[in-house]
């Protein structure tokens, strides 16, 4: 491993490059401000890049995201190192923070890279898409996906072969199978966490039947199936590839549920569910949309008038526990549940189904400092020491949170807050 | 005027290819005159194909640029961008809006779509065809920004400015500062009170030589611009002096004989005419309430502070940039509304609120001990006949938190939720699982039939058909009805017509976009924050503060902005000089010169705004406005018309 | 254009950018449908609209002219609406003079989120013009 | 050491072992691509089809036939009377 020492020294180290760090680094460094992010990730924006249209306005979310990333990615005042990790950070001093960081090799050099595709046309293995949440497939050497950012190839080495076809095709010869893990040690005056969130995993509910019945899918599965970038081109049933006719929302999986660990509500999942259910109406005209509730939660701004807006649009809403769902040798599933309007358990028959999945923490910010260091609230999101005065402020002095790695809130929150940790950063960084 | 002219067309990933058939678009204008190239792409605002635009007007030289895809409003500035990136003077490119305008404007109409999207790129060629170089002009910002609103947020945003070196005045409108936050007791997550939180911020606030506060302050005129707001603020006396004797001045407030409802209190209780809120409120002096004062002199005798010869004082501040935090209203039910103002039990969640903390050991209304508490949520918001259709988000916790409360203090109290389906939202979801746990009883209304206030005997009742219980009715009797109250836009919204900041269909102030500017009006210059833009808690009007501040830290902190050279030009051979057109200017921006033989009218540049308001009344057409000359507009007419 | 199934008028807007502009687009977002023969020239303030240009688009075949003034709202002050009030008023007499039926030019003021407001001018407009057989 | 661009995947293999399940994932990929493409090479088939033609797991259809849609080796054909079910044909 090699250990670097990256000179330059930055004002603002953010860690995460979705839609809250990035809003907080383009603050940072449009008052002047040196900014290095770091993206775990092979491209940053987060998960909102990969998102369809957006509540309560619908314009398309990658409409919103990919001018802010191409801006992030083009300012000169931020660096970003993409396939990276901080591995810890000390606080050394008021206004010295030292890093490690770890970044892993992507086999491809960068700037040499056109994005011109032919390494993937050339590579023979065929793995599960991460970013068509396993949908589809994608090449061991691959762009993440059509708009990422930067938008060049990477292999994935745990699945590659190591035949050397994209080596052989590769117009630039940027394909560099020499490169290896690099460490980086990093001085920054301020850290901005913004290390986002992490989807619940329906096999934790093995009583819907996740995983076994494949016409079950997650609220981020359909997401994908109606977005731009979408990985069938149309709407299909994983299992068998027809076009749904009856579809089924199933809110609060894994949210609001003590028994899978998760006691709080997730924020987002009423209004993305009711997005979805309004872009599947406008896709396919003749589908029945069923939304099955305990409460909806439509608090913010416009957000009541869309909920109204999709019954309006004729989106059944039944509140309703589901029980448990099974499959029908069609691959149609049925639900049983306890109509909460009528107190009596009924069934119903749906081609697929969508887990409305909740909010978890990231848990990989705690790691970040020594131990202990960085409190967590009782959830484990990043807890904020003074929240009505300070949202952003943690338990370290000089280390602020942004975006979701305080808990579940969705994009407008989510700028907002980036909006505040960037303000008291540089409010810290001016006054010392 | 041989341009090179690059056109993209944009399938804004199917928001506008979905109705636009955008090569159809593509073929029809590719051979217009001038275009070099047109090209679609899936996201014109895609990192990938700025990339390849820079390339093209690099290599080939272009010398116009138009793009074709969404408002200007979200894209104009990327793509001016775009050409500066490829050296080309950036009014050398043009926007088309295909998707608000075309696209989704006619979703039912394919073709009359993709028709009018042929004729909106023509007309954006015509215009770039014309277009020249210019370069803004830079003008200064004066550092410093005016607070409108002394609330939790507008204190927090004043906090931030001053932390960044940035002199702030803070205006409030009230004779005390802190808001709505003042008038609440604990406050839900951190158990610190609302008059702690305000004393915090007052106290750090005070420190700091670079912010001044007007408290009984309202600012009556605005003039200027973005970088230059001239604002007159008019303070009204206190008629108390500042060095005064808290001791004598008790006494006073003992002898003063006026007894009017207390706003603070939302009128549960009284005060005198010369009062303050709370004995340790900022500023820590009281007011003497001039409306309602006799002038029976009975304070001045007692206390040699008082005095009535204060005057009311106007001041004028010039600031950069204004943010605005005034806040909101609660709601205030209708005469009848569940029982309000016609059944004395019947009260809004603030005004329990301030009883909760106004009561001591036992909770006492109206000389009764109050028992059994209803609690019916959604008054004045996601109302089902009335107007104001959204949620006011932050009264589900309010209520519960309250509620949970009550039965912390008092012994003996029951809680009946009267629901609509409850929002605790995020973590707040704890607190409804608490109160669950603590026994409270929540019943859940059906959409269109709202529960029923009605009095029998001398008993108060509340009636619901439950949805929890599928549609069994039930009744309780309770000895206090709490309204949960939503959040309203401020009646009196003055300050916000002076500044013509857009209100949205809910009637809060509007941003310009929620997800890329969120704290931004269509106003340079203006920003807002907190629940003036819409119901929030108080952590997200701070997060919201922040923001706002850090934005309108941006506009003056370099002491300079950059202006858009679009002024008006007057051609000296067509001017006669009539003056028309210095009646016409709203800024004084054009005055009579003589030159040569004769007089004419002359520009000031840096006065100029570009309205284009001269134009029309030139009785020689000698004015026009650069970028909107009389050609341009022309040709676009006539490829539209095409 | 004997054949041609004409289905609405051709409606030259002049629109405004901080003011009216928002409103026609919030129209596009909300699907508040009007007809697609309405085109829009954005400027900056509705008192800057010249007479000229709306002969002028009335001789290139326009069949309605529309001014989405900023009334009240206007950034620039309170006299908009009175302004563009008399530019319209000018140009009815040119109109006139040029025999060119004076209803064929309308204004009212849109405010930033006057979407319907915005929307039913358009679909009034386009029934008289069709009604009066004006193309 | 002097490595030879574009042939560097030799330097990485005699420093890294290539997993059996990558080698035997891949594999499996050509032996399906291989089948589904001659299937196709007779006749457009449905999914329904395939699944018979191939003896997989419908689901194992869907996914491997989408990733060749994607790649650019099938494409989308027709759907059936009832909107329900596409066919697919090799892409020319």
């Amino acid at each position: 491993m090699h250990g670097k020492i990256l000179n330059t020294s930055f004002d603002a180290l953010v860690i995460g490059g979705g839609i809250a760090g990035g809003e907080a680094a383009l603050n940072l460094v449009n008052n002047g401000f040196k900014v290095l992010i770091i993206e775990k990730d092979l491209s940053i924006g987060g998960k909102m890049i990969l998102l369809s249209k957006v509540f309560p306005t619908l314009d398309c979310s990658a409409c919103i995201t990919t001018p802010k990333v191409s801006e992030i990615s083009r300012h000169p005042g931020i660096t970003i190192f993409t396939g990276s990790e901080v591995r810890k950070i000390i606080r050394k001093a008021e206004n010295s923070f030292e890093a490690e960081v770890i970044k892993t090799p992507r086999y491809v050099i960068a700037e040499d890279c056109t994005g011109c595709q032919l390494c993937e046309q050339a590579c023979p293995v065929n793995v599960h898409d991460q970013y068509q949440y396993n949908l589809i497939g994608r090449k061991a050497a691959y762009i993440p996906f059509s708009i990422a950012s930067p938008r060049v190839a990477a292999i994935d080495i745990e699945n590659c072969t190591l035949c050397g076809a994209c080596e052989k095709v590769c117009p630039t010869k940027c394909i560099d199978f020499t490169q290896e893990t690099e460490e980086y040690h990093i001085k920054a005056k301020t850290v901005v966490i913004a290390t986002g969130f992490n989807l619940f995993d329906p096999l934790m509910m093995p009583r819907y039947g996740y995983g076994l019945y494949k016409n079950i899918i997650t609220s981020m599965q359909m997401e994908r199936q109606l977005a731009p970038t979408r990985p069938f081109n149309t709407i299909l049933r994983p299992g068998d590839g027809k076009v749904p006719d009856k579809i089924a929302y199933v809110l609060c999986t894994g949210s609001r549920d003590v028994t899978v660990g998760n006691p709080i509500c997730s924020q987002i999942c009423c209004m993305y569910s009711i997005k979805q259910a309004q872009l599947l109406m406008g896709a396919l005209p003749m589908a029945d949309v069923t939304i099955y509730y305990i409460n909806i939660r439509s608090f913010g701004k416009g957000f009541e008038e869309f909920y109204d807006q999709a019954k309006g649009m004729g989106v059944n809403f039944i509140k309703g526990k589901i029980g448990r769902i099974s499959e029908k040798e069609n691959g149609n599933l049925i639900m049983r549940y306890e109509d909460i309007n009528e107190n009596i358990v009924k069934e119903a028959e749906h081609d697929i189904v969508v887990l409305s999945v909740g909010v978890l923490p990231n848990t990989d910010s705690a790691a970040l400092f020594p131990d202990g260091e960085l409190k967590l609230d009782p959830f484990n999101f990043v807890y904020q020491t003074d929240p009505l005065a300070s949202p952003a402020k943690t338990s370290i002095k000089g280390v602020f949170v942004a975006g979701t790695a305080s808990g579940p809130m969705d994009i407008p929150d989510s700028i907002l807050s980036a909006g505040a940790a960037s303000s008291e950063a540089m409010s810290y960084l001016i006054r010392k | 005027m041989n341009k090179k002219i690059g056109v993209y067309l944009c399938h804004c990933g199917g928001n506008i290819s979905d109705y636009v058939d955008v090569e159809k678009v593509r073929k029809s204008i590719e051979n217009e005159e001038g275009v070099f190239l047109a090209k679609t792409t899936m996201f014109a605002c895609g990192d990938a194909n700025q990339k390849e635009m820079v390339d093209d007007i690099k290599k080939n030289e272009l010398d116009g640029v138009v793009v074709a895809s969404c408002s200007p409003k979200l894209h104009l500035m990327t793509f001016r961008a775009v050409t500066e990136r490829a050296d080309l003077n950036k009014y050398h490119y043009v926007h088309a809006n295909i998707r608000e305008q075309a696209s989704w404007a006619h979703s039912d109409d394919k073709a009359g779509a993709t028709e009018k999207a042929i004729h909106i790129v023509k007309s954006a060629i015509a215009k770039v065809r014309l277009a020249e170089s210019l370069n803004p002009f830079k003008i200064p910002s004066k550092k410093a920004v005016a607070i409108i609103g002394g609330g939790v947020a507008g204190m927090r945003a004043a906090i931030e400015l001053s932390n960044m070196g940035c002199p702030v005045t803070l205006i409030e409108r009230e004779h005390f500062i802190g808001g709505r936050v003042a008038q609440w007791d604990v406050l839900f997550t951190t158990n610190e009170t609302g008059k702690e939180l305000v004393t915090k911020l007052y106290n750090d606030l005070v420190k700091r030589d670079n912010i001044t506060l007007f408290t009984g302050a309202e600012v009556i005129s605005n003039k200027g611009c973005i970088g230059d707001f001239k604002l007159k603020i008019k303070i009204a006396p206190r008629y108390i002096n500042e060095q005064c004797n808290q001791g004598n001045l008790q006494k006073a407030i003992n002898a003063c004989p006026v007894d009017v409802p207390d706003e603070f209190n939302f009128n549960i209780t009284n005060r005198k005419a010369i009062y303050h809120n709370f004995p340790s409120e900022y500023p820590q002096y009281p007011v003497i309430d001039i409306k309602h004062c006799t002038r029976c002199g009975e304070c001045e005798k007692i206390c040699e502070s008082v005095d009535f010869n204060q005057k009311e004082e106007i001041i004028e501040i010039q600031v950069g940039s204004v943010l605005m935090a005034t806040g909101f209203d609660s709601y205030t039910p209708a005469d009848g509304e569940f029982g309000y103002n016609r059944f004395d039990n019947v009260i809004t969640l603030p005004q329990f609120k301030r009883i909760i903390e106004l009561s001591d050991k036992k909770l006492i209304f109206k000389g009764k001990e109050v028992k059994n508490i209803a609690y019916i949520y959604c008054v004045g918001s996601r109302q089902i006949e009335g107007e104001n259709k959204y949620c006011s988000r932050y009264c589900c916790t309010s209520a519960i938190y309250s509620a949970i409360q009550t039965k912390k203090i008092f012994d003996n109290i029951y809680n009946y939720h009267f629901t609509r389906g409850i929002r605790t939202y995020g973590k707040q979801e704890v607190l409804y699982g608490e109160s669950l746990k603590d026994g409270d009883i929540y019943l859940q209304s059906y959409e269109n039939d709202p529960p029923v206030v009605f009095r029998e005997h001398d008993k108060t009742i509340v009636k619901i058909n439950d949805i929890l219980t599928a549609k069994r009715e039930m009744s309780v009797e309770a000895d206090l009805v709490v309204l949960v109250t939503g959040m309203v836009p401020r009646a009196d919204n003055s300050v916000a017509s002076l500044f013509k900041i857009p209100k949205g269909r809910d009637k809060f102030f509007n941003e310009i976009h929620m997800k890329l500017r969120p704290v931004e009006t269509v106003i340079d210059g203006i920003t807002i924050c907190g629940a003036c833009q819409g119901p929030k808690n108080i952590m997200e009007s701070v997060n919201s503060a922040l923001s706002a501040a850090a934005k309108s830290f941006s506009y003056v902190s370099k002491g300079e902005l950059e202006l858009e050279p679009i002024i008006a030009q007057i051609d000296k051979d067509l001017c006669t000089w009539c003056g028309a057109c210095i009646e016409a200017c709203p800024f004084d921006a054009i005055k009579m010169e003589k030159q040569d033989t004769k007089d004419i009218a002359v520009i000031n540049n840096s006065v100029c705004k570009g309205c284009g308001m001269c134009l029309p009344v030139c009785p020689t057409d000698a004015i026009n406005l650069i970028a909107y000359s009389n050609s341009e507009i022309e040709s676009m007419i006539d490829a539209l018309a095409g | 254009m004997a054949g041609m199934n004409i289905k609405s008028a051709k409606i030259l807007v002049f629109s405004t950018e901080k003011i009216s502009d928002p409103a026609i687009d919030m129209a596009g977002l909300l699907k508040l449908y009007y007809p697609p023969t309405v085109y829009t020239i954005s400027i900056p303030c509705s008192s800057g609209v010249k007479s000229r240009w709306i002969l002028h688009a009335f001789e290139k075949g326009f069949d309605g002219v529309f001014i989405a003034a900023d009334g009240s709202d206007c950034p620039y002050g309170e006299s908009c609406t009175e302004k563009t009030g008399k530019i319209v008023s000018r140009t009815h007499e040119l109109m006139k003079q040029k025999n060119i039926e004076p209803a064929r030019l309308r204004m009212a003021a849109i405010c930033s989120v006057c979407s319907e407001s915005f929307v039913k001018q358009m679909k009034s407009l386009n029934e008289y013009l069709l009604k009066n057989s004006i193309i | 050491m002097d490595i030879e661009k574009g042939k560097t995947y030799k330097y990485l293999r005699e420093k890294r072992e290539v997993t059996q399940a990558a080698k035997d994932n891949q594999k499996q990929f050509s032996k399906i691509k291989k089948s589904i493409l001659e299937a196709l090479q007779e006749s457009d088939l449905t999914i329904e089809q395939l699944t018979q033609k191939l003896n997989m797991p419908k689901h194992e259809v869907v996914y491997y036939l989408m990733s060749l849609v994607k790649y650019g080796f099938v494409q989308t054909d027709a759907v059936d009377d009832m909107d329900e079910y596409f066919s697919y044909k090799l892409k020319k």
